[in-house]
């Protein structure tokens, strides 16, 4: 699933000695480079990604969150892998399935619940809910509904980034049944003739919808269509957080270092439908749970402790504590009050409202 | 006469559609997923992949390929999941699908079906338009919204047998919505708007979803002595005024409800034909019940207040009758 | 004061704007080419290609890049070389730059100038629309359409000062029009409406290019003593409709006039809105002048008269004065 | 310029005799394969589209012709020998650029002038004018003046094609500009995805507008493109007019026999500016003129001379019936009648005019 491609070859990852080649893996290189205390932080982020939207599943029976809700649950191991490359002054873009991303990037689960919540503690006021978490602190412009088009918006960022020169990297998240959409394309062809700092990472889950891959796309290897772009393209198991992490480090460097953007093929799987209403009748049961029991977050978490990284004890304290914090989040968008009539107004939706406003005769 | 849904009504519509060969679907997630709303469920299944195309996420393809496939001799069906993704298709619908007859000189024409929807429910900014008003500003296409399962039935049917590019608008929340079915074959002509309920004090004009809650407002108001016409237009281009304005000279006063923002939206042309030709029988100001106009918030109680609600049309009403 | 065509007064405006370190200009042909109405001639070798950016032709790419990179602190001014070709942008119109802000909760905006043209001249059925009532359909946009040097300039100003996204429309047949431009910093404020000419017999609303064909029909008619009052709107959202209804109070009668289509355009709403709030002043029907309802043929005989001109506007405001 | 790349491989032409490959080329073959009489036929198309064309800027500036204009000069072998490919139940889709393409598929030049002089008589009924010629009895649907979108069509007619099992193929023309739009790319994926009978054919003339490729594409081998898609691809030099016939035939083949799509990239040049307003600042004098010097028309009637395939003298004489025939489609285009007004109403809009007219109050 490490297979490469693109105008430029994968760098062999510098070893410090002989046996260090010979017996190192992403684990035990990652472990080097971050220390122990970085890779539980890890399993932090993605064990709270699943918490939280365990609980968002609940809500939304409960009918205390509406509308559309889309679970990363699966898919947690390439955002946290992707993002923990990124710095402060680097920005991202996502989809509608951007739970994961959000919390990745450390938005405050209480203001993302509040926002599904519909409140005004909410981080969009509970203007946007479950597709549009936004946090401009953290230079997160927010998940995007209409397939493919944040792409264009993510390159903007970046243009923005290579004028002001900031140093600054977009990564953009986005499924593989976006890539058949134009805007995937004409983002590729600018991103890559202007040399924009765009890493766009597709989450390949192998189903647009309810549509498998074979049916929407021409080709399968999503990473190839880099090549009509003369783009650096690499296809990477999306489902190992340290492969994640270490792939997408380099190309996060590639387009820091001016040389221009990558597309990223992460192969991964949602556990979940497409949306709360999907009845799945597309896919067998058997197929998921296959996937399911090669869960990224239940993988890594083995893998802490086998490794010695973190005791089995320590581990489910830090579980504990995340659903604790869990409970506080749904405690306090319970608690907060639903946004204000300013909304409704001109003064809502610009940021100068203008003197005359819109007539709204059958209101007045 | 058997009651049916308005889903089971556009079925119903689909399936006879199917039995001309020359015709098939093409839209996201009509097949393998079984429908966003349900519509196709059991299509693939019974015509096979060839007549039920999922497509990829490409509305500008979708609709392109079904204006090509119409202009060459078939009688496609396109399916836009949702209106807000159909910006995506607007080149395709009017500079192509709308041109193309009278561009070359009516030597040949687009026989296509666009079917989309609107609708709402806390899905927040990108996916609760609705863009009638500006389908129905552009020569060449025809446009409509029936209310009923009955008409559902009999104006797809015309849309099928229509030579022009017909745009044809549903909506999510009116899925469920029953009524009484006319067996067999049941055509209703596109461009002829329809008495929805008959009374004399005051002319509801309206269409889609807004049909059911005006009749629900008229309930309301029929308790307190207030006996208000309903005109259902069913098509927005070609726009039929007749019925509307015959109730017109007869209340002399009225409402436009439609479920889009009000600035330049449907109620805006359908009020301007109301005054222009119904001038000499005007008593009192038409007031018009849309959208507010805002980008749709996520926040139910915000989304509550912009829709439009039977209580707003009631409130319109009363707010015309008081004021002559 | 010195005397500009339109092109120069939105040149000292564009160069202007290039004083901002923020500001750059994304379009189709702006450069090597020399630009299409020659606007940005120039700007190229003054600027340079970092500045001036030469795009693909890829409208959504242009429209969605400017959008980014004004969220992201740049200003950057977005040249859709015709209206016709901002429909392969309108889902980055109408669904990110309208909607980012609100849908975000206010907590960033999209500063963004997008400028794009109207026109006409035997182009035929795609390269000859007018989009003006679906722009301004949109909450979360502002549209302005000016028709005056002077107003290019000082709404070009306050377009670029402005934080939100801002439709500026031009008109191609316009861009040789001359009138006084006032030097230096010369702001004219979004979404006011002005008197362009004072007249006590009846009101003509209107905006763009129609300005102009208005003024000409006012002389025409001075000559047989009628006297026409001219209001330019110069912003279509929001609306000011405050001097139309001023002037209306005092003539009673009214005659929109815009070089779009009639049904579902932007006459549809200003009409609608005089008749609304200047109801008990009106002594005769409003009437619409406006395109015909046709996609535009190519032929100059056909084209001479779909679209408007001042006879037809003479026309229209004989017919409105004969019927009180 | 002859390169190829693509999903399968350019069949190696069969040769009758060890002599016939050592010597054979374009020339030879098409002239044992044609015949001379068809060679001719094919110079009379070059002639006949560049005589009508200079005409049309002649009629143009007189202001007989009106709207824009944009000429085909330079550009001709590469429609006359792609479309000498195709038989009665192909199709073309073409852009706005479409005068060579109607007269290489035998439009009637009589009723092509009255189209552009905007009369009854036109193809289109004066109409469309020259960016919209059509004829649906030569299954010519017509130039399309939004960059890139008519792709889009010709996907679906080639579905209709493959549906209605007609064996026939659709073969569709645009620029290097166009290949950068969504449009561009969605009907590929579509094409490939669905094995649809298309031959795209791509005119590089180095320039969209006024924009050098280099200046508007990642990837300046714009057949490349076609990778992302795993589809057969070619470069071809669209200057030579038997070239072009030969490899283009390859690709119709290829599609006609179910096998999918092929993307044709054609290098060619135009001489004129982009439409009749262009200055041409953006290419020089001296380029422009060193691309004369090597005019596909004057090498290809050189090439017929030299190889006795035909006389200068009656060459001259095909000139001159040529001019007599662009002449008189002058006059003929000059002596007919305008488009009456029923093209104003909603009768001249739709197929199926309805009762409920359009209202135009000002006008009643
Ligand atoms: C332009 C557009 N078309 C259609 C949709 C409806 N839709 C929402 S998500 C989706 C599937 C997207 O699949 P993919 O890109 O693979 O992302 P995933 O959901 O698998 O993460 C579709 C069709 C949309 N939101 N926008
Ligand atoms: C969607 C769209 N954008 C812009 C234009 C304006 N325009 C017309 S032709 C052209 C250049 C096209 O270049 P290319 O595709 O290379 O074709 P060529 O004219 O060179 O044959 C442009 C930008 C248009 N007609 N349509
Ligand atoms: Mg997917
Ligand atoms: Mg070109």
């Amino acid at each position: 699933m490490q297979k490469r491609r693109g105008a430029t070859q994968a760098k062999v990852p510098a070893a410090n000695s002989l046996r260090s080649i010979m017996t190192s893996t992403p684990f035990s290189r990652a472990r080097d480079h971050l220390g122990d205390a970085q890779l539980v932080e890890l399993y932090r982020q993605m064990m709270l990604i699943r918490r939280f939207e365990e609980k968002c599943q609940e809500m939304y029976t409960r009918a205390k969150i509406g509308g559309f809700l889309h679970l990363y649950v699966g898919e947690e191991a390439t955002g946290v892998g992707a993002i923990s490359n990124l710095q402060p002054q680097d920005h991202i873009f996502t989809h509608y399935r951007d739970h994961g991303h959000a919390i990745a990037r450390g938005l405050n689960i209480n203001e993302l619940m509040a926002e599904l919540f519909g409140k005004d503690t909410g981080t969009s006021h509970g203007m946007g809910g479950s597709m549009h978490f936004a946090d401009i602190t953290k230079n997160f412009w927010g998940g995007y509904a209409i397939v493919g088009s944040h792409l264009l918006l993510a390159d903007g960022v970046a243009l923005a980034c290579q004028m002001q020169k900031t140093n600054g990297v977009v990564m953009v998240f986005f499924g593989d049944g976006a890539t058949n959409g134009g805007e995937f394309y004409e983002s590729l062809n600018f991103a890559q003739l202007w040399k924009l700092p765009v890493v766009f990472v597709c989450e390949n889950n192998l189903y647009a919808m309810g549509t498998p891959i074979e049916v929407h796309s021409s080709v399968k290897e999503i990473y190839r269509k880099a090549s009509a772009f003369d783009m650096k393209a690499m296809r990477i198991d999306g489902n190992d957080l340290l492969t994640v992490r270490e792939q997408v480090a380099e190309a996060v460097e590639y387009a820091r270092s001016g040389q221009g953007p990558v597309l990223v093929e992460a192969m991964t799987y949602r556990f979940r439908g497409h949306s709360a209403q999907d009845t799945q009748k597309y896919r067998s049961k058997e197929d998921v749970e296959q996937h399911r029991s090669n869960d990224p977050v239940l993988i890594f978490r083995k893998e802490l402790i086998d490794a010695g990284v973190s005791s089995a004890a320590d581990i489910d304290a830090l579980d504990a504590t995340i659903d604790e914090q869990v409970e506080a989040a749904v405690r306090f968008a319970d608690e907060s009050d639903v946004p204000g009539n300013e909304w409704l107004t001109d003064s809502g939706i610009y940021a100068a409202p203008l003197a005359t406003a819109t007539v709204d005769p059958d209101l007045v | 006469m058997p009651v049916l849904t308005v889903r089971e009504a556009l079925q119903q519509a689909l399936h006879e559609a199917m039995a001309d060969e020359r015709t098939f679907i093409i839209g996201e997630d009509i097949g393998h997923y079984g429908s966003t709303y349900g519509v196709t469920a059991g299509f693939l299944e019974k015509y096979g992949p060839e007549r039920i195309r999922d497509a990829p996420i490409a509305e500008a393809g979708i609709a392109g390929l079904a204006v090509g496939a119409a202009m060459a001799g078939m009688r496609p069906i396109a399916e836009i999941m949702s209106v807000n993704f159909s910006l995506l298709a607007f080149d395709m619908i009017i500079n192509h699908a709308a041109k193309i007859y009278s561009m070359f000189g009516g030597k040949f024409s687009v026989p296509l079906v666009l079917r989309t929807t609107n609708g709402w429910t806390q899905l927040s900014a990108t996916h609760s338009q609705s863009f009638d008003s500006m389908f129905a500003h552009i020569p060449g296409l025809k446009v409509v919204a029936p209310a009923t399962p009955a008409d559902m039935k009999g104006m797809f049917r015309a849309a099928m047998a229509d030579p022009d590019p017909v745009i044809f608008i549903e909506h999510t929340l009116m899925y469920g919505v029953k009524g009484e079915v006319p067996e067999g074959d049941y055509i209703v002509p596109i461009g002829k708007s329809v008495l929805a309920r008959e009374g004399r004090h005051i002319t509801v004009v309206t269409y889609s979803r807004m049909v059911h809650l005006s009749l629900q407002a008229a309930d309301i108001l029929a308790k307190e002595g207030i006996e208000v016409e309903i005109v259902d237009l069913r098509t927005l281009r070609p726009l039929d005024m007749s019925v509307a304005l015959e109730s017109f000279k007869k209340t002399n006063r009225a409402v436009v409800v439609t479920e889009d923002w009000q600035s330049y939206g449907t109620s805006a042309e359908i009020a301007t034909r109301l005054y222009e030709q119904g001038f000499d029988y005007l008593d009192a100001p038409i007031q018009r019940v849309n959208f507010r106009e805002v980008p749709m918030p996520y926040a139910k109680n915000l989304e509550q207040q912009v829709v439009v609600t039977t209580e707003r049309i009631v409130a319109a009403i009363k707010k015309v009758l008081n004021r002559s």
